[in-house]
């Protein structure tokens, strides 16, 4: 199993290599111009310097080369537009952990929610639970996240009693921006978790289990319930780590201090290198996100071993 | 020579309203300074901390009339083209008000140094190599060393070199080897003659050099904090030290931005605001006007597709004002007269898509009927309406230079010199028709087929641009289409990053919206966009010049374009009558408009805002960044509204 | 209960299915008896109605169908009264039956597991639900079961997962499951077709085994009328939704009356003759939706008479156990010989 | 094995693995044997024995690690000309354990059985393919009306027989039948059974025949091999091998197999198989030829000592 | 209407064979009993023509489908929704959804007119333009790109899904070649497009299923595997029929409910990520109005109850449209599932 982990995250680490590889080549066909705020009155000795000091003047290998070496290093070089000259690691240590938090609370309550929820309309399927469950999935889903999010903090500032911008030190403050958070991801689990407990109920062990006389709550609860987990819980340290990068439009409403958006802002004001570190975040957040699925996969499924799963069942 | 020598300071303290001392006021913005290094930025939004915690060596009042800064007098030399600054006393402080050291002129000298460092890539050196005696070489020397040292080879397989001696050779191919000598930094016109002796020498007699002081390269920054922080200068609040009204207290990017009233400032008695606290939110133009009406911030800015909402509304009627107008920048719309792909010196121009017809624009814009129909057809109220639904025609510019800009030694406001005293109000349809119908025979000679598709780009990103792209489209289609297809506006939206590069330099447009930011208070600088010299294929505007001399700009069309170059070479040359040289460059600008070379649109609209500040006590200029300045403002305990705003404006 | 008492009771039971708007008639009006402590074998083709009649016994019919007339009558229960199952409605009432009384084996080992749960919990799960132990003595039952369907090592085996088990220690393994429920009546619906004979051998031999030590009443459901010869006290063989014949093994195999019976006896490879033609009954079973005049098996029927064609044909008895629904046991039908094969097997008891 | 005999096809010392490196797994080992034209070859063993994989792997759908398959006295295993696969392809065909799975629910039974002939007679014509498709339907005794329908709407017998006439119509000269009425009922095995029968006696087929049951093996087979994991435990003609069975799997097999009869059911006394009654740590077992035309493996001590019990 | 045909040729070999046996038997149900106990000869059609059972997998995908009340009320309204959203231009007195209307007194344009007012049935943005009109023209847009998208996304997913899973070799390269693409940010890939051709309904297509494929071929190859080694795929390389056949004949229809499904899906996420795109600034131009670019609009004006109606109305078609495909979409897969034809 080891060996099988070595291997595995050997590849990743390949994988990860091309990742901000051809990212930071695909940065190179950015327009000059982005990499300064006054482009219009500069001189072209001036956008020499510029471009100069920040490397950007070398034949590409030789940029792709020092990248990596400095990333080995842990150096991921500094931000020249987000944050003029601080470092990336700086940055990206300052914002992650509100985002961390976030995102463990988020995924705490969509679990907490989704899952019995799923649980819920998997069990009563086709009767009013499910028809209500599915509406309200239905709902999140329809309904542009960028609106609802919208009105969620209009209407629950109100209710709540907090200002509109979020503020670390007050727990109230905490409330909106991560059951706002959590909202997809509850569809999400409910949903999948309703599709396959349907799935796995028409399986035989399922009536072997009814014909041993155990009611259908108990059915539901301890026979169908974890087998209808195992494909659901490959995704959920994917959609947890996701949730932990930040979510965009949270973020931007509630002023919060995270990574959310990070990405975007970076990319579109030419932050080479925050974009480059972001990736690079991203990248391995999403790979161990995908180990982390496996091994969950692993630990609830016994018929599952590592060398077997290969690309999905 | 002197043309402008000091004044006597007077300073407006008279509070108008209820004015409530000892405040902190909040503001929600939905941008952030990246950098604090006041030295090196040139975006409008960083220039704030410049502006406020740094003093500079003069200022001006709230009327524009300047007055002694941190100089307390200075005089001009004008055989050995000097200024000598005698600075007062003043320190500078930490990020907790602390003192640290006193100001300097060496201070002035070590952050021009820094500005003049190529490794800081400061942005505004422009401001400083074409005036300062010296700059320009040290710059330059500089930048060819580092290319050295680093082995660069640009794109067309320019070389350099560096020998022992530190002598550098720039060898581009098919040219001689240029050499370039070791510039010291002693060779720069600037000197610390003593602890408050400052000397600049200029490399011309340059009449706006003391409004450029008012400007970031030229404030003073404390020299062994940049020894010692280098390219880390201000990039926190702990890094930076202030001299101004204000200190710096807490910054963190799209976070905080904090400045406390400084006691220590020698003006400390004409600041009338203790904590300026700066909130960003990305969304502040959603949640801005909702969180003023819940009241948890001071200011924000109200969006003008909510304004008459916000106006209807009898609660937030009375909330709502408006900035101060300032003219640092102005708009108008600019041809595209070489719509191919074509090379430049140092980049290759696209032209624009075969979709737009370049062909058929190419033919129609040499015709001068044509352009002229453009300039009396436009009627740049519609588009001004939709970003000030109150007042637009007071945004209306018929001149590339704003009102107001400068005066001459008469005192005549800039815009009643010369030529320009003649423009009116352009937009009139009948004009406009007749310019069109006298058009039509000429270009169907031409060989140009109707409707002449016109390509009208926008940056997404910018408010409204897109909205004022669509009403520009029906007014001006609505006129010159009447009875006959004349043109076909073609709205493209441009990628909101790198906008200018891919648009403007790329010559993907027909017809384009452009701005145009003065840098300092003489009407050259307003030439800047059309000007260029003879050879110089890079500006990064109108290509005027290189339109004819590569055969793009034809018939009376190129020599209206030749006659403006001419005429601004020789206003540049009169530097020691200020009234003729107002009206050279009148006259000059005028033949531009008049000729349909561009077509004048307006000024900057300013942002209404929900404020309780009356900006109208603040410093004002026509250049630099003296009207981001709180000096001197006070917190009241209302809103401004439309009215008291107009009051206030007219009781300045 | 003492053996050979009535447990179950069938009458003119009908079994409907809504298939696509359309009526299935699954089981057609059959009759039956069941004795505790027998084992009875239902055999039939596929698609006969075997499983859908045993559902019924526990409510399990899928939810398109039902029992549209007929009873069925339990008489197992410990306090002696009857119940009747064709009456239940409510889930909780089934619970009551459901394992406790009537216990089901499937086809499918391999399916039939909880393939997330150990073999110890499905099984003590059932101890548990049943037999009102609970923890270490649930586990130490549980162990017991195990060693008794004869799978080694069961400490070991308790606590492995479905998928480390090979198909017939599987199917041991629902055995298990079912006789730990303690029911009265345990139905295994084809528990062999799956494997191969060897196993398959092993298994009725368990079964048989099981049934002496819990005391149990077996019905057991298959295909293969070889397979049953062994183990079965009773045979009663099904075509279209009715039981055609029913009778003791020896009488059904001996001395089988319904043509249906000896088309399957002697189609049996067994029976064979190398290098002649086996004999095979011809044709498909008969449409369940069209409405099924007479005899149901007639068309495949080389020997059919025209009234098998209209009417439909009632038990005749040819002993107190024994008996069919074929007009050929009419008196006035005329005299047929049965089969070769059949023949053969009679030759045998001679 | 001295026969004047045909030969069709050959297996030399066929090996055949799952996976590769640590986890392969060999699941045929050393296999020979050798199928004479016209001949019906049994083949018998228990579940997971390898049958399958046997076949599959001179259907060439399986690659071999080791070992020949000749056919025709030519190689066919391996890297093979395209000729020879066209060749292969045409004479050798396969009918698949199970009729529900082999079918593609989703085509229409023209489409299914006519498939082969597109591949192999790409010069006919639509019209004249769906002769032979009719021609092929009749000859396992379905309706030509059949062959617009879907596979879903016959029963397991047409099914098969469906499947029967897909590998006939391209006129294989060798099939491998892989258990195909393991998963059919005990009502219709006879009609499949009999009807490959008559096939091989109008038209000359070779066959392979899979199974797990004796009683099968014993009614069609000329000669039958036993395979136990993956090993050929015993060869023999069919009657002798059932009458006269030595190896102790083999023995096992044909207890098991059930009688339709009450009475012999009751005396029949199960043997289990135990392979741990071998000792092969002395002396590896070897192919012997106990009896006439019987093979077994065994090493030499059992020979004696089974032939003592003979 | 395939199976339609096919059940009409079921009801006939129905016809025919309630005929056979109403002849035979209908004709001896008069004879004297001592005729009625003679054998009655064997007729093989009649034993082997019985088993007819009429099923048909699409007909009854879509008896199942039709069964579902709020699915096909759903479909009839979207249908009502699309349609009119193409037809709309056509009708008589409808704004053109570019137009400003401009206040006569002072040749300015009208700015938010309510809805209701002068004419503007969902009322007027910022500068006097129709919002009936535009969102009519948005969801137009919109539905073209999503349409497209799902097109692309299908005929490039499927290509290779079906590749991937089909051919071994190539799993490990699209393996990891999914890893990659699925970890660079799309926003860069986006921006990228953005510059180097211009925001236009073609871009924002390519730059959606530039990103898109990889996701539907995973997906179908994932299918692919289920289904590739199953005896009658096998059963068909036995008989040398080549892949693409194979392929073509063996696999794909087997997916086709899948991949509708997945269809379905796709376009309200297309969509989705199109309201997503604008708000960060790549959209498409004002002159081709989009739900993305109209709700965004919307959002920037809903803290103000008056304006509010400018986001309500491109949200509700947004979210119309949404749930309508989705609950088509997954009623369909409901009904397609085997398993659910019982009823
Ligand atoms: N849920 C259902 N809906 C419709 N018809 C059904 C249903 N369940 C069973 N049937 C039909 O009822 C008849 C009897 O089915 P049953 O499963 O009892 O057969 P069986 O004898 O057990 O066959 P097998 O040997 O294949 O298990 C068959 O024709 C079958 O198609
Ligand atoms: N794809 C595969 N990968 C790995 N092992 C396999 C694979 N297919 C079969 N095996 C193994 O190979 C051995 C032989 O399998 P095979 O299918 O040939 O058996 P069989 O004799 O045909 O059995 P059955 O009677 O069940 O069909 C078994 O142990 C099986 O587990
Ligand atoms: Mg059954
Ligand atoms: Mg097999």
């Amino acid at each position: 199993m080891l060996k099988y982990l070595a291997k595995r995250i050997g590849r990743s680490i390949l994988t990860l290599f091309v990742i901000v590889t051809l990212v930071f080549c695909l940065l190179r066909l950015m327009p000059v111009e982005g990499y300064f705020a006054n482009y219009e009155k500069m001189t072209e000795a001036q956008i020499q310097a510029g471009l100069q000091s920040m490397g950007l003047l070398d034949p590409l290998p030789v940029q792709v080369g020092r990248f990596w070496v400095n990333a080995l290093h842990g150096d991921l070089g500094v931000s020249h537009i987000y944050k003029v000259n601080a470092s990336v690691t700086s940055i990206l240590a300052k914002k992650l952990p509100i985002s961390i938090q976030m995102g463990v609370f988020a995924m705490l309550l969509s679990l907490v929610i989704g899952i019995p929820m799923g649980l819920f309309m998997g069990r009563f399927k086709s009767r009013w639970p499910d028809k209500l469950g599915t509406a309200i999935i239905v709902l999140i889903q329809a309904v542009p996240a960028a609106v609802y999010y919208l009105y969620i903090q209009m209407y629950g500032t109100t209710a709540l009693g907090v200002g509109l911008l979020f503020d670390t030190s007050n727990w109230k403050y905490w409330v909106l921006p991560v059951c706002s958070m959590s909202l997809g991801n509850v569809a999400f689990y409910a949903m999948w978790l309703r599709r396959y407990m349907v799935d796995e109920s028409n399986k035989d062990y399922v009536r072997l289990a009814r014909a041993k006389g155990v009611s259908e709550n108990n059915i539901a609860l301890r026979h169908i319930f974890r087998n209808a987990m195992v494909p659901l819980v490959q995704y959920i340290p994917s959609a947890f780590l996701n949730t932990v990068v930040g979510s965009i439009y949270i973020e931007s409403l509630y002023s919060i201090p995270g990574m959310g958006g990070l990405l975007v802002t970076c990319v579109q004001r030419h932050d080479n290198t925050m974009v480059q570190g972001i990736v690079l975040l991203y990248a391995c957040v999403g790979i161990i996100g995908l180990i982390l699925g496996d091994l969950l996969m692993v630990l609830i499924d016994p018929r599952i071993s590592f060398g077997k799963k290969e690309g999905g069942r | 020579a002197g043309l402008l020598t000091g004044c006597g300071g007077s300073s407006s303290g008279s509070a108008s309203g209820a004015a409530s001392s000892g405040s902190s006021y909040t503001i929600l913005y939905d941008s952030q300074p990246a950098t604090l290094n006041y030295l090196t930025t040139g975006t409008d939004l960083e220039m704030v901390v410049g502006a406020n915690c740094v003093d500079t060596l003069v200022e001006y009042d709230n009327k524009g009339v300047m007055r002694e800064g941190l100089a307390t007098s200075w005089d001009w030399d004008a055989d050995t083209l000097t200024w000598t600054f005698h600075l007062r006393e003043e320190n500078w402080v930490d990020c907790n008000g602390e003192v640290v050291a006193p100001v300097t002129a060496q201070d002035f000298v070590d952050a021009l140094k820094y500005v003049l460092t190529p490794d800081y890539a400061a942005s505004n050196v422009g401001l400083v190599t074409g005036y300062i005696a010296g700059a320009d070489d040290y710059y330059s020397y500089h930048v060819y060393l580092n290319n050295a040292n680093t082995g660069v080879v640009d794109e067309d397989g320019t070389t350099y070199t560096v020998d022992a001696d530190g002598v550098v050779t720039v060898a581009a191919p098919g040219a001689d080897p240029a050499t370039y000598a070791p510039v010291d930094f002693e060779a720069v016109g600037v000197t610390a003659v003593d602890e408050h002796t400052l000397t600049y020498t200029l490399t011309y007699d340059f009449p706006g050099f003391l409004s450029l002081l008012c400007y970031l390269p030229y404030e003073p920054a404390y020299g062994p904090l940049l020894e010692e922080t280098g390219d880390q200068f201000a990039t926190s609040a702990e890094t930076t030290y202030s001299c101004g009204a204000f200190y710096l207290a807490a910054y963190e990017s799209l976070e905080t931005w904090v400045m406390k009233k400084n006691p220590e400032n020698y003006d400390a008695a004409n600041v009338f605001i203790d904590t300026i606290s700066r909130i960003y939110n990305a969304e502040a133009s959603v949640n801005g006007p909702e969180m003023i009406k819940r009241g948890e911030i001071d200011e924000a800015t109200i969006g003008s597709d909510i304004l008459d909402s916000w106006l209807a509304d009898d609660t937030t009627k009375d909330m709502v004002s408006m900035d101060r107008p300032n003219t640092n920048y102005t708009y108008f719309y600019m041809f595209n007269f070489m719509p191919f792909s074509h090379e430049f010196s140092n980049w290759s121009v696209e032209g624009m898509d075969a979709e737009y017809e370049p062909e058929n624009w190419a033919k129609a814009i040499n015709n001068t009927n044509f352009r002229k129909s453009f300039l009396y057809g436009i009627n740049n109220s519609v588009t001004l309406a939709v970003k000030a639904p109150e007042g637009y025609d007071n945004y209306k510019l018929n001149t590339i230079t704003p009102p107001s800009f400068c005066a001459n030694a008469d005192g005549v406001d800039y815009l009643k010199c010369g030529d320009l005293a003649n423009i009116t109000e352009f937009f009139d349809e009948a004009k406009a028709k007749e310019y069109r119908d006298a058009a039509i025979p000429e270009l169907t000679a031409a060989g140009v087929t109707f409707p002449i598709k016109v390509q009208l780009p926008y940056n997404p990103s910018s408010t409204d641009w897109d909205k004022q792209c669509q009403v520009l489209k029906q007014q001006l289609e609505g006129v010159l289409n009447d009875g006959f297809d004349f043109i076909n506006i073609v709205i493209t939206a441009g990628p909101s990053d790198s906008f200018l590069s891919s648009v403007r330099r790329n010559g993907k447009f027909a017809f384009l919206l452009c701005n145009w930011g003065a840098d300092y208070s003489d009407p050259q600088t307003e030439t800047d966009p059309f000007y260029q010299a003879e050879g110089a294929r890079g500006s990064r505007y109108a290509f005027l010049r290189t339109g004819v001399e590569d055969g793009f700009i034809t018939g009376d069309t190129a020599d209206a374009v030749m006659n403006y170059m001419k005429a601004i070479e020789a206003a540049v040359e009169i530097t020691d009558d200020i009234n003729a040289r107002y009206d050279a460059f009148a006259n000059a600008e005028a033949s531009l408009i008049n000729n349909a070379l561009v077509v004048p649109m307006g000024m900057s609209v300013p942002a209404y805002i929900a404020t309780r500040l009356n900006y109208w006590e603040g410093q004002y200029a026509s250049t630099g960044f003296s009207n981001k300045r709180l000096k001197g403002i006070h917190v009241l305990d209302h809103y401004v509204s439309m009215s008291e705003y107009e009051a206030n404006r007219d009781a300045r | 209960m003492k053996k050979n008492e009535l447990i179950l009771s069938v009458r003119d039971l009908n079994i409907k299915f809504n298939l696509r708007g359309k009526i299935l008639h699954a089981i057609r009006g059959i009759d039956l008896d069941v004795y505790h402590g027998e084992v009875l074998a239902i055999v039939g083709e596929s698609g006969s109605g075997k499983s859908v009649f045993t559902k019924s016994f526990m409510g399990l019919l899928d939810s398109n169908g039902s029992i549209t007339s007929g009873t069925i009558d339990y008489f197992g229960a410990d306090d002696h009264q009857p119940i009747r199952l064709s009456a239940l409605k409510k889930e909780k009432d089934w619970l009551k039956v459901r394992g406790h009384e009537i216990a089901m084996i499937m086809q499918d080992p391999m399916t039939s597991l909880n393939p997330l749960k150990t073999i110890g919990d499905q099984i003590m799960e059932a101890v548990e639900l049943h037999q009102g132990l609970k923890g270490a003595a649930a586990k130490e039952k549980t162990l017991e079961y195990l060693r008794d369907v004869g799978i080694a090592d069961p400490e070991v085996r308790f606590k492995q997962y479905p998928h480390e088990f090979s198909g017939g220690m599987r199917q041991r393994v629902v055995i298990a499951i079912a006789v730990a429920c303690n029911p009265q009546i345990l139905i295994c619906d084809e528990p062999t077709t799956a494997l191969d004979v060897t196993i398959q051998a092993q298994i009725l031999e368990l079964l048989k085994e099981m049934r002496v030590k819990y005391n149990l009443t077996i019905i057991l459901i298959t295909h293969d009328l070889g397979v049953v010869a062994n183990i079965a006290d009773r045979v009663a063989v099904m075509y279209a939704g009715d039981i055609v014949e029913i009778g003791t093994s020896d009488e059904i195999y001996y001395d089988p009356r319904h043509p249906y019976t000896w088309a399957l006896l002697s189609s049996m490879p067994q029976m064979g003759v190398k290098g002649e033609d086996l004999f095979n009954i011809q044709g498909t079973p008969p449409n369940l939706f069209t409405e099924i005049r007479g005899d149901a098996f007639a068309p495949r029927n080389p020997l059919a008479l025209k009234i098998d064609f209209v009417k439909r044909p009632p038990y005749f008895d040819v002993s107190a156990t024994h008996r069919a629904k074929t007009w050929l046991l009419d008196p006035r039908a005329p005299k047929i010989e049965p089969p070769a094969a059949v023949r053969m097997l009679q030759e045998e008891v001679k | 094995m001295a026969d004047e005999r045909e030969v069709l096809l050959e297996v030399k010392d066929l090996e055949v693995t799952y996976g590769s490196g640590r986890k392969a797994y060999k699941a045929v080992k050393n296999a020979n044997f050798t199928i004479y034209k016209g001949e019906t070859f049994g083949l018998v063993g228990e579940s997971g024995s390898g049958k399958t994989t046997i076949g599959r792997a001179i259907m060439r759908i399986l690659p071999t690690s080791g070992g020949q398959v000749l056919y025709k006295g030519q190689q066919i295993n391996g890297k093979i000309s395209h000729a020879l696969d066209r060749q292969v392809i045409k004479e050798m065909q396969m009918i698949f354990q199970d009729p529900q799975s082999s079918l593609n629910e989703r085509a229409k039974v023209s489409y299914i059985v006519g498939e082969g002939l597109m591949n192999v007679r790409p010069d006919l014509s639509a019209a004249e393919r769906d002769e032979k498709v009719r021609q092929a339907l009749l000859d396992v005794g379905l309706l030509p009306e059949f062959a617009s329908r879907f596979p879903h709407e016959f029963s397991g017998g047409q099914r098969q027989r469906i499947g029967i006439a897909r590998a006939l119509i391209v006129e294989p000269e060798f099939i491998i039948a892989d258990e195909p009425i393991s998963a059919l009922d005990m009502s219709i095995r006879a009609q499949v059974l009999n009807l490959l029968r008559h096939l091989q006696k109008e038209r000359g087929i070779t066959y392979l025949f899979i199974a797990h049951d004796l009683s099968v093996m014993r009614y069609i087979s000329d000669r039958i091999a036993v395979i136990h994991k993956g090993d050929i435990v015993e060869l023999a003609d069919a009657e002798e091998l059932v009458t006269h069975a030595i190896h102790p799997y083999t023995r096992s097999l044909l207890s098991a197999i059930p009688m339709p009869s009450p009475r012999r059911e009751r005396q029949k006394k199960l043997l289990v198989y135990d392979p741990a009654i071998h000792d092969y740590s002395a002396e590896a077992p070897q192919w012997r030829e106990l009896r006439p035309r019987h093979w077994v493996l065994c090493s030499a001590a059992e020979a004696e000592a089974w032939c003592r019990e003979l | 209407m395939l199976f339609r045909m096919k059940d009409e040729k079921a009801h006939q070999l129905e016809a025919q064979l309630d005929k056979l046996q109403a002849d035979g038997p209908a004709a001896w149900a008069e004879l004297p009993e001592e005729e009625l106990f003679t054998p009655a000869g064997f007729s093989e059609e009649r034993a082997e023509a019985t088993s007819y059972s009429n099923y048909s997998y699409w007909g009854s995908t879509f008896r199942a489908f039709f069964k579902n009340r709020i699915a096909v009320i759903l479909l009839a309204a979207l249908i009502a929704v699309v349609a009119f959203a193409f037809l709309q231009p056509y009708l008589p007195g409808q704004a053109d959804p570019n137009f400003c209307a401009v206040d006569p007194l002072t040749g300015v344009q009208y700015r938010n007119i309510a809805p209701g007012e002068d004419g503007f049935i969902w009322g007027s943005n910022a500068i006097g333009q129709d919002l009936w009109a535009r969102i009519w023209a948005g969801a137009r847009t919109s539905l073209t790109i999503a349409f497209f998208v799902a097109l692309i996304e299908a005929v490039v997913g499927i290509t290779v899904g079906v590749l991937w899973g089909y051919v071994r070799q190539l799993d490990f390269f699209f393996t990891e070649l999914y890893n990659i693409c699925d970890n660079v940010p799309s926003t860069i890939i986006l921006i990228l497009i953005s510059y180097v051709a211009s925001p236009s309904v073609k871009t924002l297509i390519l730059g959606m299923s530039i990103t898109g494929w990889i996701a539907m071929a995973r997906f179908i190859r994932n299918q692919i595997l289920i289904i590739r080694d199953r005896d009658y795929n096998v059963a068909s390389r036995c008989i040398g029929t080549p892949t693409a056949r194979i392929v073509l004949r063996n696999l794909l229809p087997y997916l086709v409910s899948v991949i509708m499904l997945r269809m379905a899906l796709t376009i309200p996420a297309a969509i989705g990520s199109e309201v997503f795109i604008t708000y960060i600034g790549l959209g498409l131009s004002v002159e081709t109005p989009s739900l993305g670019n109209l709700i965004n609009d919307g959002r920037k004006v809903m803290m103000q109850a008056g304006l509010r109606y400018q986001l309500l109305y491109p949200t509700i078609i947004l979210s119309f449209v949404t749930i309508a495909f989705y609950l088509i979409g997954n009623a369909f897969s409901d009904a397609a599932d085997p398993k659910n034809h019982l009823q």
